[in-house]
């Protein structure tokens, strides 16, 4: 009993992560109707990234986020500028396969600078504390945390803001939101630098709990694909109710089964995104526009 | 522009012939890099060069998944080709000195590249004898080939035990085989005292031999098996594996596949207060990268190794580990991790097979590899039916205050195991 | 009138002769040249890649399903010849090791058992939906074939029996690739073909003229899934050894993609073009920048999806559409619009 | 009217978006041999209904019949084999391939066996085409990509495709729009002639009244995806509540 417990607190820690993991491919999809398969490399960037700057000037991969998170910003400003605005309401399969192109590129250019070596960022909180009975990793938990307070933080941002009202607009009517004024380019690049600075922050946050290699993203990808399916596109309540659904789900299997649950972890994460896409194709929660999946 | 169009199709359709036809026609793969083109030029002082050669082949990884390894093989190879060409003086085959030329590839870690080059080796480039690529998957798609010609092929980078199961005569590995990784350390806390094991592998070729094997030393040391778990390559997450054992509360803990995954168990056993009596972890703790990159968390540590400096073994060739360490720093800037070392007493053993019989017949140096026995800088050498080295005991290191340092067997140890390893709440 | 004059001279009777007399011109190169082991394995490898290549057009170029996960079948057709000759002995008592000619066939149906099962939900999927489906079908499967170790032997692999015979080798499978480049020409001119093209245009349009699309499209991905699962069976014995990570890999997918895309979608010559060049760059340039020479891959990838989607022999077949601006456009105006459908 | 089993026939036809009714209860009848007019403003579950019809769209009540089969749950490709064909609104060609190809794609096919559908298109089909593109005055275009087509060509085209298999009813969605007065005329008359010499049904969704008025015997008139009225095109046009849903607004 107490280690289906401490499954579902390792679920949970897991699940707040890939809800923040999540947020930018979901946006992306759901605003600009990009699968962006490269995805995973951001992450990778990301925590990368974190690791350059622990290693060469000793910072702290969270307070890293405060530099990270800008340049990103800009870099995918320029990305959205020069390549994925060409793929922007172009058939999916144009965007899948150029996405898919860039994601090979990055990892084997990140290779060439990196090398295929793993590495990790150290941080000297690294323990755990008990509570109730139950052991919390530290640094899980704080990486939980902050998950949380980027997906409330992006929220307020959307609802609330001039700026994430237009980015709303334009996922749900771009034309409409065309004629009321909203530069929809404009908007493009910025959401696409917003999701990226994310996706890379989730990358750096995520650099304290597991090795920093070139091939780490394509797992993340296919995850991030699975709970936009069950979380609906673009929403972020959605994406953090999937996160924790596919991380509890991961956590439980690799519990129960015997001897090779871990292994059994993928797979699951499969099997749950075509039944999703086959029973309830319009996701769990409703999102900013229905999938059309068949 | 019109009538360009026009014969377009015909222009393309002839080149699509001509290509196909004209494919057999550029070199298969070019030699990568320029170190084995140079290599037998750089080992030629003209004057006092026997005009024998022998041609020795090899399709190792430059680039790839195994670039790194493949690195580390490469270098143990021509650290030796330089010098048995320079200061041996050359094969002695019976009365005459033959110089060795040695043809590498570039394999990509990718076995229909190396069935490629292994096959281009031995049709085009003639080559007389083998030596293995790096990885147990990739040794066993070129000694199927090696096979198929009747070459033999020595190698020192494929610990799989089924690499010896397939009946294949003129196959010979230098290294101690995966299932025997675990034997010493296994041995060495069964003496302090441990009674049950839990078992974690990734799975793939390599590791599931290593944990096949701890699983049989286990028993054999009279130790209880409470759990084996396994987990995919590039795993991300092992806590769930880690949540399981802490619950069974085991004396000894023994795990990994890759580099990865020692650094993940050591952060998920941190992290989630799992304080067995020793952690064994079979890739990692050996390779000073893992020390920078744990830090003050590797101590206690468990890992096996094939070779180490500080070992007490010595040769007539290169004399004994620590010249070798020294010779390997001169020449690399580096220090040789054990895949360079055992490269290394691959191009040796191969050597000495080739002198004992006297003759470059395939039969002759066969069977002189076969009734080899002898001790190298590396360890002790001796062929089974089979082609694996029975001779050789695994070494166990322990990281102690940052070091690493060898603590099994008692023959090549230098400092006292340290067991049970304080809990992580106690450091 | 023009165009019909190049499409007359160019994808029709004239390359299929063209490719007939190739064929047999390689048929009887081995025998008129001592050829060594190195040049027969070689050119076994490029008509493994050719034959991959077509096999994923047909799916992924004919029909318009763009499938990110085709080596899957490879890994289906190599573990299942690697179980039937290594394994089945363990259990079923009286049946011993299958040969290679008895496996064979039988890998190629499991590759097309497993394309119905896998294919009867996904391809009721829209097309970016498979892709990411048929990716997530891969690594599972890679998983899943881990998993089950008492069959597979896990991430141990199998062993099958060392026999080589690069010159059987050869002739095998450029008989191979030649039925499998016929049949493709033939399924291209047959209405079967047709239909598939019409699905790839507009399924809506195509279902509401009498094509029976999701058994089309079954069929096309069953045939594709049986020919790579020979393919895979084949090259587990050519290789003599298999475990999921050499079977299951990545680049494999990427490879077919990639020379579907250079030599032209939906072609009958295009791939096998693309993949001839491709091998020839991979063997005489890329290995001159080893470490670099995936992230041209990718570039290229991108370069030729976003420029010349239409691929060399797209490109040279409609010159109308050379003009990269009116490519653009064209390519713009070509989707198909669903939302027809749902509104009034 | 004769009395007889209707062609195709919809009893109860309801089909929701979400909590909108986009066809509510409509009732309908076209018989053998009959031009049948559907009318209504923009929005009022024309097309809407011709998808339900030809099973692209799954309906929430009622029942369709064709040929007193029930065709509520087939395929659309069942129905086309069982002799409905339909055009489309937005024009739906393969412009990347040629008129006569585009032709060959809709031609005569019942589902037979794969070995059947593995050879190429018999010369019967390509005869077949051939006429039909003459008659439809396509014939000198027969090779041409169907990208380059006019839109008034591409209309007949489509009409062509949909004749090609031989079907019993043809549905036409918006047929005229878009099109220039001598093309609409050959199109009247081609529809005409169909009708009179080989007999086929016509469900026409029209915009043009005279249009409507020249070809058709019977008029349905939907209105937020309801019947509003049905009758003879003159009964339609003085029916106060048409007049009313039409022009009431302005």
């Amino acid at each position: 009993m107490d280690q289906l417990l401490q499954a579902l607190v390792n679920g949970l820690l897991l699940g707040g992560f890939y809800g923040v993991m999540v947020l930018g491919f979901s946006v992306i999809w759901g605003v600009m109707g990009v699968i962006n398969l490269a995805h995973g490399e951001f992450v990778m960037i990301g925590a990368y990234f974190a690791w350059v700057l622990n290693r060469s000037l000793g910072i702290d991969p969270f307070l890293s986020l405060i530099v990270i998170m800008p340049v990103m910003f800009f870099v995918g400003w320029l990305l959205q500028r020069v390549l994925i605005n060409r793929i922007v309401e172009r058939p999916h399969l144009i965007a899948l396969l150029v996405t898919f192109g860039l994601s090979i590129a990055l990892a084997n250019l990140f290779k060439l600078f990196f090398t295929a070596d793993p590495r990790t960022v150290p941080v000297s909180y690294n323990g755990s504390f008990e509570l109730a009975g139950l052991t919390f990793p530290i640094v899980k938990t704080i990486v939980f945390g902050l998950s949380l307070v980027v997906m409330l933080a992006l929220h307020i941002f959307l609802q609330y803001t001039r700026l994430g009202k237009s980015i709303r607009a334009a996922a749900q009517n771009k034309e409409a939101a065309r004629i009321v004024g909203v530069e929809v380019g404009r908007v493009y690049a910025i959401t696409f630098g917003i999701c990226i600075a994310l996706t890379a922050a989730a990358g750096a946050m995520v650099s304290t709990t597991i090795p920093v290699f070139p091939f780490m993203g394509p797992p993340f990808t296919l995850k991030a694909f699975t709970i936009t399916a069950l979380g609906g596109l673009g929403r972020i309540p959605g994406a953090l109710l999937g996160g924790i659904i596919l991380g509890v789900v991961e956590t439980l299997v690799a519990i129960m089964v015997p001897g090779v649950g871990t292994n059994l972890g993928i797979a699951t994460s499969f099997v749950l995104l075509v039944v999703i896409l086959i029973v309830r194709p319009q996701g769990l929660l409703k999102g900013l526009r229905p999938m059309e999946v068949t | 522009m019109k009538r360009v169009f026009k014969f377009l199709p015909f222009v393309l359709v002839l080149m699509f012939l001509l290509a196909a036809c004209a494919v057999p026609a550029p070199a298969p793969a070019a030699p990568a890099g320029g170190e084995e083109a140079a290599a037998p030029a750089e080992g030629a002082p003209a004057e006092e060069m026997p005009a024998k050669v022998i041609r020795i082949g090899a399709a190792v990884s430059d680039t790839g998944k195994y670039a790194r390894e493949g690195g580390d093989t490469r270098h143990g190879y021509l650290l030796w080709l330089d010098w048995v060409n320079e200061e041996y003086g050359g094969i002695k085959v019976g009365d005459e000195r033959y110089k060795v030329e040695l043809i590498m590839y570039d394999d990509e870690g990718d076995p229909d590249t190396t069935a490629k080059l292994v096959e281009k080796l031995i049709t085009e480039d003639k080559v007389d004898f083998l030596l293995g690529p790096y990885s147990s998957g990739l040794t066993k798609s070129a000694s199927a080939i090696a096979e198929k010609y009747d070459m033999i092929m020595v190698e020192g980078n494929g610990a799989s035990e089924s690499l010896f199961e397939r009946g294949f005569k003129n196959l010979f590995g230098v290294l101690t085989p995966a299932g025997n990784y675990t034997q010493s350390a296994l041995e060495a806390v069964s003496k302090q005292g441990a009674k049950s094991v839990v078992i974690a592998y990734e799975d793939t070729a390599f590791p599931t031999s290593v944990a096949e094997g701890a699983q049989r030393w286990a028993q054999e040391y009279g130790m209880e098996i409470l759990a084996v778990e396994t987990y995919p390559k590039d795993v991300a997450d092992v806590s769930s594996i880690m949540t399981k054992f802490k619950d069974l509360n085991p004396d000894v803990f023994v795990g990994g596949g890759h580099f990865n995954d020692a650094l993940l168990f050591v952060r998920a056993a941190k992290e989630l207060d799992f304080s067995p009596k020793a952690m064994i972890i079979t890739v990692g703790p050996s390779n000073p990268k893992f020390v920078q990159e744990v830090g003050a968390d590797a101590n206690y540590i468990i890992g096996p190794t094939q070779w180490e400096a500080s070992m007490s073994y010595e040769d007539p060739y290169f004399g004994t580990a620590k010249d070798y360490y020294d010779r390997y720093l001169a020449k690399w800037g580096e220090p040789p991790t054990y895949q360079a070392a055992e490269s290394t007493a691959t191009a040796l053993v191969l050597q000495l097979a080739i002198e004992q019989a006297g003759s470059l017949e395939t039969a002759a140096v066969r069977e002189a590899l076969k009734n080899m026995d002898i001790t190298t800088f590396y360890g002790p050498i001796k062929f089974d039916e089979t082609g694996k080295n029975v001779g050789k005991p695994m070494g166990s290191i322990q990281i102690q205050d940052g070091e690493i340092v060898v603590v099994a067997p008692e023959s090549a140890a230098v400092a006292d195991l340290i067991y049970p390893m304080p809990p992580w709440s106690e450091r | 009138m023009r165009t019909r004059r190049l499409e007359t001279i160019f994808s029709s009777r004239n390359t299929f002769i063209g490719w007939i007399i190739l064929l047999i011109l390689l048929a009887l190169y081995p025998q008129v040249t001592e050829l060594s082991g190195i040049r027969l394995l070689q050119l076994t490898q490029i008509f493994i890649f050719i034959t991959l290549a077509s096999n994923w057009n047909l799916i992924g170029g004919m029909t318009g399903y763009v499938d990110f996960g085709h080596a899957v079948f490879f890994g289906v057709g190599a573990f299942v010849m690697g179980i039937l000759v290594t394994q089945v002995q363990n259990y079923i008592v009286f049946a011993p090791g299958l040969s290679f000619w008895q496996a064979l066939p039988i890998a190629g149906l499991a590759a097309m058992l497993f394309a119905l099962l896998i294919g009867l939900p996904t391809l009721r999927l829209k097309g970016p939906y498979f892709s990411i489906a048929m990716l997530g079908t891969f690594v599972a499967m890679r998983e899943i074939v881990r998993v089950l170790k008492d069959f597979t032997g896990g991430g141990r692999g199998l062993d099958l029996p060392p026999v080589l015979n690069r010159e059987r080798d050869y002739y095998f499978m450029l008989v191979w690739m030649g039925l499998v480049l016929i049949a493709i020409w033939w399924i291209h001119r047959s209405e079967f073909g047709q239909s598939l093209m019409a699905i790839r245009e507009d399924e809506v349009g195509a279902e509401m003229r009498g094509i029976n699309t999701t058994k089309h499209k079954i069929i096309a991905f069953m045939l594709a899934a049986f020919s790579t699962g020979i393919i895979g069976g084949f090259w587990a014995f050519q290789n003599t050894y298999i475990d999921p990570d050499v079977v299951f890999i990545e680049q494999r997918t990427v490879e077919m993609v990639m020379a579907s895309m250079l030599g032209g979608l939906g072609t009958v010559w295009g791939p096998p073009l693309g993949a001839l060049i491709l091998y020839v760059l991979q063997d005489v340039v890329w290995s001159r920048v080893p470490e670099g020479h995936l992230v041209v891959l990718g570039v290229l990838l991108i370069i030729i999806v976003l420029f010349v989607p239409e691929g060399i022999l797209g490109t040279f077949k409609n010159p109308s559409s050379t003009s990269l601006g009116r490519l653009l456009r064209g390519y713009r105006e070509e989707q198909p619009r669903p939302e027809t459908v749902a509104t009034e | 009217m004769v009395q007889q089993q209707p062609l195709l026939e919809g009893r109860n036809v309801t089909k929701y978006f979400g909590g909108l009714a986009a066809v509510h209860h409509v009732d309908f009848a076209v018989y053998p041999g009959e031009i049948v007019g559907l009318v209504g403003p923009n929005g009022s579950g024309k097309t809407t209904l011709f998808n339900c019809l030809s099973r692209i769209l799954p309906i929430n009540e009622g029942e369709i019949y064709f040929k007193g089969k029930n065709i509520t749950h087939a395929k659309p490709y069942q129905v086309a084999h069982m002799g409905l064909a339909r055009t489309f609104q937005v024009i739906r060609v393969y412009r990347k391939m040629t008129v006569l190809q585009n032709m060959l794609i809709s031609r005569q096919w019942r589902g037979e066996g794969i070995l059947k559908m593995l050879r190429p298109s018999s010369k019967a089909t390509h005869e077949r085409a051939r006429q039909l593109l003459d008659f439809l005055l396509l014939g000198h275009l027969m090779h041409e990509p169907a990208g380059h087509l006019s839109g008034g060509q591409r209309r007949l085209l489509e009409i062509g495709m949909a004749l090609m298999p031989d079907p019993d009813i043809i549905l036409l969605d918006e047929a005229t729009s878009g099109i220039n007065p001598t093309l609409i005329e050959t199109i009247k008359d081609r529809i005409r002639q169909l009708n009179r010499q080989e007999g086929k049904t016509f469900l026409l969704i029209e915009h043009n009244i005279d249009f409507i008025s020249d070809l058709c015997s019977r008029v349905y008139v939907l209105d937020f995806g309801e019947k509003l009225a049905e009758g003879t095109p003159e009964e339609i046009k003085n029916n106060p509540a048409v007049i009313e849903a039409y022009f009431g607004a302005e």
